[in-house]
Order: C-alpha cells, then sequence, then structure tokens
C-alpha cells in the first residue's frame, strides 16, 4: 500500500500545482483525441480549434485585451478518460467545455448547471440540449442529427422532383451501431411514415467497421435508391470503399456533416460524387485561414500538417472555436468584465448572434452562414448545403437547404421532457435569460 | 408459425431466389475466411514451434502494414518499404525472443500467453508513437496489387469478384504452399517440425531453440505482413482492425490450435458462417450480429468437439 | 469371512482406443491390510488405481466397495465413500502452503456454507480452528512442523510425498491408495516413508493398497502381493508365495514365455 | 526495527488462522483505512477523489473479481467488462422499474444478476479450458456488448442510446447524480469496496478458496479431495462476476455518472486483466496495487512532463503510457511474475530483518 500512497501523494501535489495560472485569462480547456480509433478525424479538428484560438491570441492579444489561456487534454475518444479531463480542467475555472465526443457529453450534462460550466457539443452530443428551457448549460449549435436527417431527406426530394415524389422510394440507412447513428431512427421512420418512401436499415457494429461486407451485399440485394450515411472514423472509408465495390452509384451516396477527403481519397476515382452536408466551407481561401498561416502556423506554433489547413474538419475546428471566442466576447459585453467565468460565457453563448456583418468582420464571409442562439434555442438550426467529393476535394452544390425544423421540435421538445422526467429530480431553469427569442 | 417460417425456410427462399446473391455472399465470406485464416495460420506457426498462444499476432499485422504505409508516407519507394518492412519484422522476431521468450522459457503457458499481451500493448503504443494514430492508405498501386473487379454475369444475375480478393486468395495459397514446403523439404523446416514434436528430440540433433523461435516469429510476422497489406487495401490500415483480428481466435478453436489445414478450413468455415447468418438471418434480430457470431459458432463447437476440426482427441493422462 | 472383503475388484478389462490396458482382472482388499500391486513397467498398475478411484470406467467388469457395486463413478464420489489417494508424480497445490494443502483434505470435512465462509465468524471460524487442529496432529505424525507455512512448490521431493500422504490422510480415509510413495528417495527416506504407512496401517486402522517398486520394500510391509504384468493378473498372495512363484520371476527377470 | 514478530507467539490456532497473524500488519492495515477514511477526504482535492480515488476503487473491486477467477481458480476470462455492463444495466433497469427502493440495495442487487449471466457463460468452463475458455469468455464479451447496443429495453429506449444516472439520496444525502458531491460518492464507493473486499478475503482463506485454489494447482487431485469440478468452478464465476457486477454498477452510478455500451469494451476488459497480471494473481493486495499503477500511470505520464517543464503532446504521452503499460506487463512476467504484491511480500520480508540482513 505504500506505493499507492506515495502514488497519491504525487497526484495530489500535481493536482495543487496544476491551477498556478496568470490571473489575466481566460481558461479555455480542449478536449482532443489525437489518438485512438478516430485519431483520424479528431486531430484535424484538434488543430483547427487550437490554431484559431492561438490565432487570437497572437494577432488580437487575446479576447477584449485578456488572453486566452489554452490547455488540450487528450481524451483519445474515450469516456473515462474524457471525464478525469474534466476534472483535472475543473479546478482552472473553464468558461466551457468543448468534449467532443457524445460519451463525453452525456454525463457531462447534469454536472454543467451544478458546476456552472457550460458545455459546447457542437452539432454532436444529446439532440435534445438543444431546448434550453430544459438545458440552460448546453448547447449544440448549429444543428441536430434530426436536422441534419430532414435536410438530407429534402435534398433526396429535390433531386426526385419533390417531397411528394419521394412516395414508393427506397431509402438505406448505414449507420454506427451506437447511440449516435441509432438516435435518427425515429425520426426516419417518422418521415418515411409521411412522406411514403421505404426505409432500410444497415447497423454496423463499432468493432465491424472496417468489416462492411455484409452490409453492402444487404445493400445490393435492396436495391436502395438512395443511401444515407451516419458514420464515424474508420466506418466511413469503409463504406465509400465498399459502396464502390458494390458499384452503388456514388452519386447517390449521402452522409451526415463528418467524412472527411481522406476518407473519400481511399476508394479513388470511384468516389467522385459521393456528398456530405456541410455548413462551413471545405477550403482555406478565406482571410480567417490567412491570418492563422501567419500569425500561428508560420510561427510554427501550429501541430497541424500543412496540407490539411483549410479541410473539412480543419475548418470545422476553426467554426468550433468561433463559437468559443464569440460566446467569450459576447460575454464581456454583457457583464461588462474583461476576465468572465463560466456563469458569463453561458449568458454570452445564449445571446451568440454572428450575423453577415460580424462574419465579414472575423474574415469569415461566405465561409459560413450567421447563427443566431436564444434563450430557448440552443441550437439554430441552420441551413446546410451538400457537397460533392470530386475525386480531391468538396465542392459545394447545393444552395443553403433548410432544416424540417417544424418536424424537429416536437421530437426535440418530447425528448428534453422524457429526459427531465427520466432524470428527475431535473432542475427549472433559474438562470438569467437576456434574449428573449 | 410465422417466426419459425422466418427461421428456417424464409432464408432458404431468398438464396434460391437470389442465387447470384448467395454466390457473391459465400465468395464475401470466403475472402473475409481466408484473412482470418492467414491470422490463425501465424497462430499456429508459433503455437506449434514455441508453445506459446500468441495474442499478439492480430496486432502484429496491424504494425506490419504500419510500418509498410508508414515508410512509403515518409516517401521511400513501395518495393524498397517493403523490404525495410520484412526487415522491421525480423528484428521483431529477434527481440521478442531475447527480451520475452528466452527470459520466460519454461514458465507456465499462462505467463507467456499473458506476455503476449503485453508485447500488443508495446507495439500499439510504438507504432502509433512512430507513424501517428491516423488511418493510413495502402498503396495497392504501388505494390502491385491489381484494382477493379469482374463481373460475372451467371445465374440470373451479377456476380462482382474484386481483383484485390482474387490476389488475396492467391497470395494465401501461395503462402501456404510455400509454408508446406518449407515445412517439408527443408532441413530449418524439418527442425521446425521436430521442436514441435519434441523440444528434446529437437536439442539432441543439435538445433538451437532460440534460432528456432527467432525464425518461426519471423514467419509469422511475414505472414502478418500479407494479412496486414490485404486487410489493409480492403479498408485502411488503422489500429481499429485489431478488434476484427481478434476474430482468428475462433477460427483457431475450430482447426486446432495445431493444424495448417485447420486453421484454413476454419477460417474459411467463420468467415462464410458469419456472413451467411448476417446476411439471412441478421436482419431477424437487428442485424449487427457479425460481431459475436463467429465466437458463438466457435462456442458451440466447443462443447461437442473440444479438440478442434483436426485435433486429437486427448487423453488425460494421470 | 465376506464381510472381510473391503475392496473387490472382479474381472475388470480396460483399454484406451484399442489398447487393452487391463485385461480380466480380479482381486480383494481385505479391510485392515496392507496390498501391494506390483509388476513391470506398463503392467497396468496405475491404471488398476485409476480404476478404483473412479478415474478411468471400465469397460467390463465391475468394482464392489463395501460389497456395493459400481460401474461409474467420479473421483469425487469415491473420495467422499473414503478413497484417498497419492499419486507417482506428485500432485500437491504447488501454489498452496503445506497448511493449506493438508486442509484442502478437509474439504469433505467441512459443511459451513456460502454465507458463513464470507464472514469467517461464528460457525465457520469455529469450524476452521477445528479441522486445523485436526491437521496440526498429522503434520505432527508426520514431523513437518517446520514447512508448515512454506508454499509446497519450493519443498525437496522427499518432503513433497510427505505432505501429500499427509492430505490423503487428512480425509481420514478407509482406503488408502499409495502410488509409489517411496520413488526417487534415498535409504533414509524410504525408512520414513515406510514407518509412516505401517504407523497409519495399525494407529488409524487404515487400509492401504500401494503401488511401489522396491521389492525389498514391499516384501516388508505388505500383508498381500498381487503381481500383474501386461494388464493380466499372474500372482496373487502373502510376500513368500509371491517370492517364490515361477511367473513373477521370469516376469521379474524378463524371460521369455 | 518495527516490523518484528518476534516476541509475537501465538497461543490459539484460531489467532494463526487470522487472516493478517502479525500485529503490525494490523496496524498497517488500520493506518491504511485511518487514510482511506479520514485522511483522504479531508485533505484530497477534487480533483484525487473524483478522478484519482473513485475510479480506482471501482477497478480494484472489478480486478478482485477477475482475480477470483483467474489467480485464484486459474480461469482466464476477457470478458469482465461485460460483466460489468450486465451489473450498470441490471442496476439501471432495477433503479428505474423500482424508483422507491434505494439506490444502494440496487447496486449489490445487480452483482445477483451479473452472477447468473456469469454462470450461464461459465458453464462451458467444465468441458474447456486454459486459451480455449478464454476464447470462450470473448463470446461473452461481443455478446453482451450487442445486447446493450440492440435491446432498447435495457437503456429504457433513451434516444442518446446511453444509461443516464438520475439523482438519488440516502438520508436525504444526493449519492448519485450531479448533487452528489466527490465525498458522497467517494464514501459509498469505499465502504462497499472495504466491506467486499473482507468477503473476498475471507473466501479465499477458507475452505471455498482452497478448493478454487486446488482446481487451479491440479484439477485431478482436487477432485480426490471431493471437490466438484463444475460447483467449485462455477462458483468462483458467479463471485467474480458478481464482484464485476457491483465494480459496473458503482461505475456508472458512482463515477461516470452516464455510460453508452462502449464503456464496456474489449479494451476494459484487457486493462483488468493488465491490472491482476502486474498487481499479483491470486492476490488481494495486488489487485489494489495493480489497478493503482495501471490507473494511476497515465494520469502521471501526463502530468510529469508538465511538471518538470517539458512540453510533451498529449498524443505523444498517450502513446508513452502503452509502451510503459506493455513494457511493464513483459517486466513483471519476466522479473517477478507474482506481480506487485510480491515485490510487496519481499518489501516486508526485508523490513522484517532489517537492519541485520544475516
Amino acid at each position: 500500500m505504500k506505493l499507492k500512497r506515495i502514488v497519491l501523494a504525487c497526484a495530489t501535489t500535481l493536482s495543487l500545482v496544476a491551477p498556478a495560472l496568470a490571473q489575466e485569462s481566460v481558461f479555455v480547456p480542449l478536449f482532443t483525441y489525437r489518438t485512438g480509433p478516430f485519431a483520424g478525424s479528431g486531430t484535424s479538428i484538434a488543430d483547427g480549434m487550437h490554431d484559431y484560438l492561438s490565432m487570437l491570441n497572437e494577432r488580437d492579444g487575446g479576447i477584449g485585451g485578456v488572453k486566452l489561456a489554452i490547455e488540450e487534454c487528450e481524451t483519445g475518444y474515450d469516456t473515462k478518460k474524457g471525464l478525469e479531463c474534466y476534472e483535472a480542467v475543473k479546478p482552472k475555472g473553464p468558461v466551457m467545455v468543448n468534449p467532443w465526443s457524445t460519451g463525453i457529453t452525456l454525463p457531462l450534462i447534469p454536472k454543467a448547471a451544478v458546476d456552472k460550466i457550460p458545455i459546447l457539443s457542437m452539432a454532436y452530443g444529446l439532440s435534445a440540449s438543444a431546448m434550453g428551457e430544459t438545458f440552460p448549460w448546453v448547447f449544440n449549435p448549429p444543428d441536430t442529427y434530426w436536422d441534419g436527417m430532414s435536410m438530407i431527406i429534402k435534398y433526396i426530394a429535390a433531386q426526385e422532383g419533390g417531397l411528394e415524389k419521394l412516395k414508393g422510394k427506397k431509402i438505406g440507412y448505414l449507420y454506427l451501431d451506437a447511440g449516435y447513428g441509432k438516435e435518427p431512427l425515429p425520426f426516419l421512420d417518422q418521415l418515411s411514415k409521411t412522406y411514403g418512401f421505404e426505409q432500410k436499415l444497415y447497423p454496423v457494429p463499432a468493432q465491424e467497421m472496417q468489416n462492411q461486407s455484409a452490409q453492402w451485399l444487404n445493400v445490393r440485394r435492396d436495391r436502395p435508391d438512395y443511401m444515407i450515411m451516419y458514420g464515424w472514423g474508420a466506418m466511413q472509408p469503409t463504406a465509400v470503399k465498399e459502396a464502390a465495390k458494390t458499384n452503388y452509384p456514388m452519386e447517390k451516396f449521402i452522409s451526415i456533416w463528418w467524412p472527411t477527403e481522406d476518407d473519400a481519397k481511399g476508394a479513388g476515382k470511384e468516389a467522385v460524387g459521393f456528398k456530405t452536408l456541410n455548413w462551413h466551407a471545405a477550403t482555406g481561401d478565406f482571410p480567417v485561414i490567412a491570418d492563422i498561416r501567419k500569425h500561428v502556423v508560420d510561427k510554427g506554433k501550429s501541430l497541424a500538417a500543412k496540407d490539411k489547413i483549410g479541410t473539412v474538419l480543419y475548418n470545422r475546428g476553426v467554426y468550433n472555436s468561433m463559437l468559443i471566442a464569440e460566446g467569450i466576447r459576447n460575454a464581456q459585453k454583457i457583464t461588462g468584465k474583461k476576465v468572465v467565468n463560466g456563469e458569463d460565457v453561458r449568458r454570452g453563448l445564449e445571446s451568440l448572434n454572428v450575423d453577415a456583418a460580424r462574419l465579414k468582420e472575423l474574415g469569415m464571409e461566405g465561409f459560413t452562414g450567421p447563427i443566431k442562439l436564444t434563450c430557448a434555442d440552443h441550437n439554430g438550426h441552420r441551413p446546410t448545403f451538400v457537397q460533392r467529393f470530386d475525386g480531391e476535394k468538396y465542392v459545394k452544390i447545393t444552395d443553403w437547404i433548410e432544416p424540417m425544423t417544424d418536424k424537429v421540435m416536437p421530437l426535440l421538445e418530447a425528448d428534453a421532457k422524457a429526459y427531465a422526467e427520466k432524470n428527475a429530480p431535473w432542475p427549472k431553469r433559474t438562470e438569467v435569460c437576456d434574449v428573449k427569442s | 408459425m410465422d417466426i419459425l417460417y422466418r427461421i428456417f425456410i424464409d432464408p432458404f427462399v431468398q438464396m434460391g431466389g437470389a442465387p447470384d446473391l448467395l454466390v457473391q455472399t459465400l465468395w464475401e465470406g470466403l475472402v473475409g475466411g481466408v484473412l482470418y485464416a492467414l491470422i490463425a495460420l501465424g497462430f499456429v506457426l508459433i503455437f506449434k514451434a514455441s508453445g506459446v498462444f500468441n495474442f499478439a499476432q492480430g496486432i502484429m499485422m496491424v504494425f506490419a502494414a504500419l510500418t509498410l504505409v508508414g515508410l512509403t508516407e515518409k516517401g521511400v519507394p513501395a518495393p524498397l518499404a517493403l523490404l525495410l518492412t520484412i526487415g522491421v519484422m525480423y528484428l521483431l522476431a529477434v527481440a521478442v525472443e531475447r527480451f520475452v521468450l528466452r527470459p520466460l522459457v519454461n514458465q507456465p503457458d499462462i505467463m507467456l500467453f499473458m506476455a503476449t499481451f503485453g508485447l500488443t500493448y508495446v507495439l500499439i503504443g510504438v507504432g502509433e508513437l512512430i507513424f501517428g494514430g491516423n488511418p493510413k492508405k495502402m498503396p495497392t498501386d504501388a505494390l502491385f496489387l491489381p484494382s477493379g473487379a469482374i463481373d460475372l454475369k451467371i445465374l440470373g444475375g451479377l456476380v462482382s469478384l474484386q481483383k484485390l480478393d482474387i490476389a488475396a486468395a492467391v497470395i494465401a495459397s501461395v503462402m501456404v504452399a510455400g509454408l508446406a514446403i518449407f515445412f517439408q523439404r527443408t532441413r530449418i523446416g524439418r527442425a521446425l517440425r521436430a521442436v514441435a514434436d519434441d523440444h528434446q528430440a529437437a536439442l539432441s540433433v543439435g538445433i538451437s531453440l532460440n534460432q528456432i523461435w527467432i525464425i518461426v516469429w519471423f514467419t509469422a510476422g511475414v505472414v502478418a505482413l500479407a494479412t496486414g497489406i490485404m486487410w489493409g487495401a480492403r479498408s485502411d490500415v488503422s489500429f481499429a482492425l485489431q478488434v476484427i483480428s481478434l476474430k482468428a481466435l475462433p477460427v483457431l478453436i475450430l482447426g486446432g490450435f495445431t493444424s495448417v489445414p485447420g486453421a484454413i478450413v476454419g477460417g474459411l468455415i467463420i468467415g462464410v458462417g458469419e456472413k451467411l447468418g448476417e446476411f439471412y438471418w441478421g436482419p431477424l434480430i437487428g442485424g449487427g450480429i457479425e460481431s459475436w457470431l463467429a465466437y458463438a459458432i466457435a462456442l458451440a463447437f466447443l462443447l461437442f468437439r473440444p479438440q478442434g476440426l483436426f485435433g486429437e482427441k486427448i487423453i488425460e493422462r494421470i | 469371512m465376506k464381510d472381510d472383503i473391503l475392496l473387490a475388484v472382479r474381472n475388470v478389462s480396460l483399454s484406451f482406443g484399442g489398447v487393452r490396458a487391463i485385461t480380466d482382472v480380479s482381486f480383494d482388499i481385505r479391510k485392515g491390510e496392507i496390498r501391494a500391486i506390483i509388476g513391470p513397467n506398463g503392467a497396468g498398475k496405475t491404471s488398476m488405481l485409476n480404476v478404483i478411484n473412479g478415474f478411468y470406467h471400465p469397460q467390463e467388469g465391475e468394482i464392489l466397495f463395501h460389497g456395493r457395486a459400481r460401474r461409474r463413478m467420479k473421483p469425487y464420489e469415491a473420495a467422499s465413500q473414503g478413497i484417498a489417494r497419492t499419486f507417482q508424480n506428485v500432485a500437491l497445490f504447488k501454489g498452496m502452503s503445506t497448511l493449506d494443502n493438508i486442509l484442502a483434505g478437509r474439504t469433505l470435512k467441512m459443511h459451513r456454507g456460502f454465507f458463513w465462509q464470507t464472514l469467517r465468524h461464528g460457525p465457520a471460524l469455529a469450524e476452521e480452528i477445528e479441522h486445523r487442529k485436526f491437521c496440526e496432529e498429522i503434520i505432527d505424525f508426520l514431523e513437518i512442523e517446520h514447512i508448515r507455512k512454506a508454499p509446497v512448490g519450493s519443498l525437496p521431493y522427499g518432503l513433497q510425498k510427505r505432505v501429500e500422504l499427509g492430505r490423503a490422510l487428512a480425509m481420514e480415509p478407509t482406503l488408502l491408495l499409495l502410488d509409489e510413495p517411496m520413488a526417487g528417495m534415498n535409504l533414509e527416506e524410504k525408512q520414513d516413508m515406510s514407518r509412516f504407512i505401517i504407523d497409519v496401517n495399525q494407529q488409524y486402522g487404515t487400509t492401504i493398497a500401494l503401488i511401489e517398486h522396491d521389492i525389498g520394500v514391499v516384501m516388508d510391509l505388505s500383508d498381500r502381493i498381487v503381481v500383474l504384468e501386461y494388464g493380466h493378473k499372474i500372482a496373487d498372495g502373502v510376500p513368500d508365495a509371491v517370492k517364490n512363484d515361477q511367473k513373477v520371476i521370469d516376469a521379474y527377470l524378463g524371460v521369455a514365455h | 526495527m518495527f516490523y518484528r514478530e518476534v516476541g509475537q507467539f501465538k497461543t490459539t490456532y484460531a489467532a494463526d488462522q487470522a487472516i493478517f497473524p502479525i500485529r503490525q500488519d494490523r496496524i498497517g492495515l488500520a493506518i491504511i483505512l485511518f487514510a482511506a477514511f479520514v485522511l483522504i477526504p479531508l485533505l484530497g482535492g477534487e480533483f484525487l477523489i473524483a478522478s484519482v480515488m473513485i475510479p480506482f476503487l471501482v477497478l480494484a473491486l472489478a480486478a478482485i473479481g477477475l482475480n477470483v477467477l483467474i489467480g485464484y481458480t486459474g480461469l482466464i476470462s476477457l470478458g469482465t467488462a461485460a460483466f460489468m455492463g450486465v451489473g450498470a444495466y441490471a442496476c439501471y433497469k432495477l433503479s428505474t422499474i423500482f424508483p422507491q427502493v434505494n439506490v444502494l440495495v440496487w447496486i449489490v442487487a445487480s452483482g445477483f444478476v451479473s452472477s447468473a449471466v456469469g454462470v450461464v457463460f461459465g458453464l462451458p468452463s467444465l468441458r474447456i479450458k486454459g486459451f480455449y475458455l478464454a476464447i470462450a469468455t470473448l463470446a461473452a464479451q461481443f455478446f453482451l456488448q450487442w445486447c446493450f447496443v440492440r435491446i432498447g429495453w435495457l437503456y429504457n429506449h433513451n434516444p442518446s442510446g446511453a444509461i443516464e444516472v438520475p439523482g438519488h439520496t440516502l438520508f436525504g444525502i444526493p449519492v448519485t447524480g450531479p448533487q452528489a458531491t466527490p465525498i458522497t460518492r467517494y464514501y459509498v464507493v469505499l465502504v462497499i469496496v472495504v466491506v467486499m473486499t473482507w468477503f473476498a478475503s475471507n473466501l479465499v482463506h477458507g475452505r471455498i478458496g482452497r478448493s478454487w485454489m486446488a482446481v487451479r494447482d491440479m484439477d485431478i487431485a482436487a477432485q480426490l479431495m471431493g471437490i466438484k469440478l463444475l460447483p467449485a468452478k462455477l462458483l468462483a464465476f458467479a463471485v467474480s462476476s458478481f464482484y464485476a457486477g457491483v465494480a459496473g454498477a458503482l461505475m456508472v452510478f458512482m463515477w461516470l455518472g452516464a455510460a453508452e455500451p462502449e464503456a464496456f469494451n474489449i479494451n476494459q476488459s484487457f486493462i483488468l486483466l493488465f491490472m491482476v497480471i502486474i498487481g499479483g494473481l491470486g492476490s488481494l493486495i495486488g489487485s489494489f496495487l495493480g489497478a493503482a499503477l495501471i490507473h494511476v500511470l497515465p494520469i502521471i505520464v501526463r502530468f510529469l512532463p508538465d511538471a518538470l517543464g517539458v512540453p510533451v503532446g498529449a498524443a505523444t504521452v498517450e502513446h508513452l503510457t502503452f509502451v510503459i503499460t506493455g513494457a511493464l506487463i513483459l517486466f513483471f512476467l519476466v522479473v517477478e511474475p507474482h506481480g506487485l504484491a510480491q515485490l510487496w511480500r519481499i518489501a516486508k520480508q526485508k523490513l522484517r530483518v532489517w537492519p541485520f540482513p544475516y
């Protein structure tokens, strides 16, 4: 037992030493996963998040004259390590956490209100947490997975010439057999009944991500008119390859917003035509990226590989950090404080309003669309577009597609209510509201 | 009644109704089975010669493929990278012999088994440390592996055979044949068989056990490399492959731990069995049963024939 | 005379996949005697013991214990009827101490269930201590007090044999089977072991069947001897009779038939 | 000097049959318990309690369960995490179906559910052993994990597919959910772990423990002692799964707060196996030492370079942890196959004769 005590002693001292941070800074921890089975996606996201915030520090001296203290904590996409990261950063007074894993987000949701640390789970996590009245501390802009599904269906309908033309069509749904992939199932079911299309389900178990031939044999048998994918990590390149092998028409294969360029590239020329949703650009031709190059990358302060800058997931990291930064800036504006805390940033995020003019100031004109959150709506339900893989990169091919918010909202409301009931006693919202919608 | 119909009749109706799909399913199963068989082959080689149940065989496959891809990504021409990787596998064999097998000789089997867990973790760590954890693409063209498919218009439908899969089957057969010749015809091969039969006997004819272990582990390493290339070309090379490689374990139960033909036949049975199961029966219980079906087949097998397909009946001596 | 017989082997035949190990052997063991089974290597002696305590099930013939016939019996059933055993190559529980090995022999005599075991207080502890006392007596008897707490894996061979005997005695057997109890021992150790065997037989009245290669020891120790060769019984009787039996002499001297 | 048993004569077998016959050991145990119950909650920071101590205790409990199977009975299992999952899901279901019963009751009750499942998957152990059994337990691992994903009833059809822990109270104090302070949760875990460790210690030192070890060391001879193999092995499976199940319930209810099926994946099973190997097969203290080492190692590897002022990338730290874990396994197997527990024993032996080793 002696060894244990020594080890514990070490850990104690370390946890006491660590919070010795400069007072005049805002602490932003970044949970990242540069290791583990999903490192391929995680590395780019981590770099994008890190580089944008570093750029603000280098270029502007932080936000509102306060430096950002950025600290990465490696989760390896593992829930247990993620919680450990949370406990490790908690004493240092983080203004928010970005769990970057649904598994880590779920246990943090009830803690957020108690620890006064807002959660920004950008387009992942618990869909119902879009309901700000039930989840005042959780934000998941700009879309939920249900929004995503509705936009894919709308895109498919547009190809067919209208929602009523979906009748009698067969739509296949290939998904990671985990909470994330299964979440849209009830919604898809509802849509199929409404519009009269037939849904075909192809679950891929997490440990069989790279062994999908059985699922694709089923695809061959069922011959769906369109395929929708909610994949993750190594599941995505494997699916694209299998689609090519099965001679599935790539133009009719549409994914939610997670695949990278590399995921498609693996299948070579055959992957041309593969489509994904997105809400931001997938190139580096924007002033904001130029600034990152100038202030961070060229100074050797970035871990990112040069050719990954401006790719889908790098830009997603940038977008995520933009939300972080704007939330902090807003908080400063509302409270008049320079050094804001978690409670302030919660208000800042809730009154987030990044309009076209603000995007232009940020050097993100055309990079993404405006977003506005309210106390009731912590998501935004922003439109997305479809991008098509051209063999090298993704090219935007549609205009903005609005989600079926009218169909999604009742589900979200019901889910939020069910969550609060199952987790009774769930606290009633008492937090102040700065922006009534 | 309906449920009985769907379990016992409907799948066969489907098979008869679309024979091309049945053939395609069988083919996919066979190809998957060949890859399982190759991993199992590595196990068998090592188990026969050193009595070690090498849990790290799966990770050796990933490690070998990762080394190859990592080197080509760093700009090494593919053929040279292949040679270098083979060299790395040799060094690995030497290191394993020196730091794991030699100190643990005469320890209970279970100790050696657990040591290979340690080896697994070391290999994962070292591999990621050097080459990073991102999934990597296998440079199939540079390795002269074919791509594309042969589409056969038979059975009133289409059966599509990937050239890559055909190549995998051919390479696997060549490798098995090569190993068979190696074991039957060469001096070292005969020595290896002698070790398998009796360590003492092998020592008495003047063969160094240490050398034999190195050779066996190296051979298993090369088999692992070939498997890694094949699987890496089908999907990407990443550490997530390791969990799939565990499927070689039920193959071993079917084939027996010491039988090379057993590994191959077992691999094919598991490969075909799980594809048929997933394709025809999986949808009945929600699909995704592939993750455990192989183990269930093996378990059922264990209860009726614990010694495997080709193993000899074990008589307990007291 | 009938009541006198503890165990009877009747026309037993045993084969493994066509290889005959024992062919039509019959003999009996009387209460309280020391019965030796001898024969050259491969004569089927150990197989015979394995049949008696239920490891092997003979294809033909039967075993009567306490006059009751049985065909298929599990080893633990044999144990619960009072048949204990030592092995040719010591089969101790190597990871456990001497004391624990001997206590393991008391398993059948301990009855406190799972619930009390988890508490290890009250009845369970009382039982544990009661059996500890019994085992200490055996330890005293076998003169192995000094290695009470030592792990048996590290003990010298002679002592391991003694611990194994102790473990068998802890079962308070009615019939004790000893498979080469003196193999690999020096003269002094053999004398000790002989003394223990005789003492066990006389003090506790335990019936003993033993296999031994040292003919001298066998002649001294045993009341009656059965001789096997190639799975057949070739002689049965008191030591003097067996010693002078021509077939036995031939078998041991390797004279061709 | 102070660690001496000289002069401590045992006059009864009762004293000698005690689990800690040497007085200093009993004092040491008292000190450890004092530290665990008083010092750590008093002095430790929230991080130490929530992210080091609670996980350590939960993992140690699971490791004890696995050690019963591997270390004491010699049956290899690669499916411990799945049995933890059974406990966790059972506890979730029981506490949502009967919310009026205290959750602590269900945490213990879920152990019995896990136990029952463990016995079912332990049945093949009669016919197969060694590596074969290890592979058979993989079937349990993958099948049960599939059930956690596929059977919606198990997670009350939550759209997230995960089980979430609502707040429960004990005597008005919140013990689960976000309102429960780490100290409260720590005490709950600590009490359960201490009591269950005491039970385990009693079991392995008595008749049942001896019959397990007998089966492990020489199953043939064990049968001759009147030990029936199947009941002994099944009991080991039952007890082992019970411990794993309670540990799993504690993991979700007291540590994580919500869990997806992935929390019970095969890597978790492997990590528990490593804890048992490194800690020491067939040693309860070893289970604690192994859990401490494996759990704390990544934390140290993460913080040490920082503390020393050497910046190391987060990814590198993770990779290094893998290498070090693997190397430690090899090291212990080669140098000290009985694990940390044996080092502990040797240290005690040295202390016994110190300062005059001859």
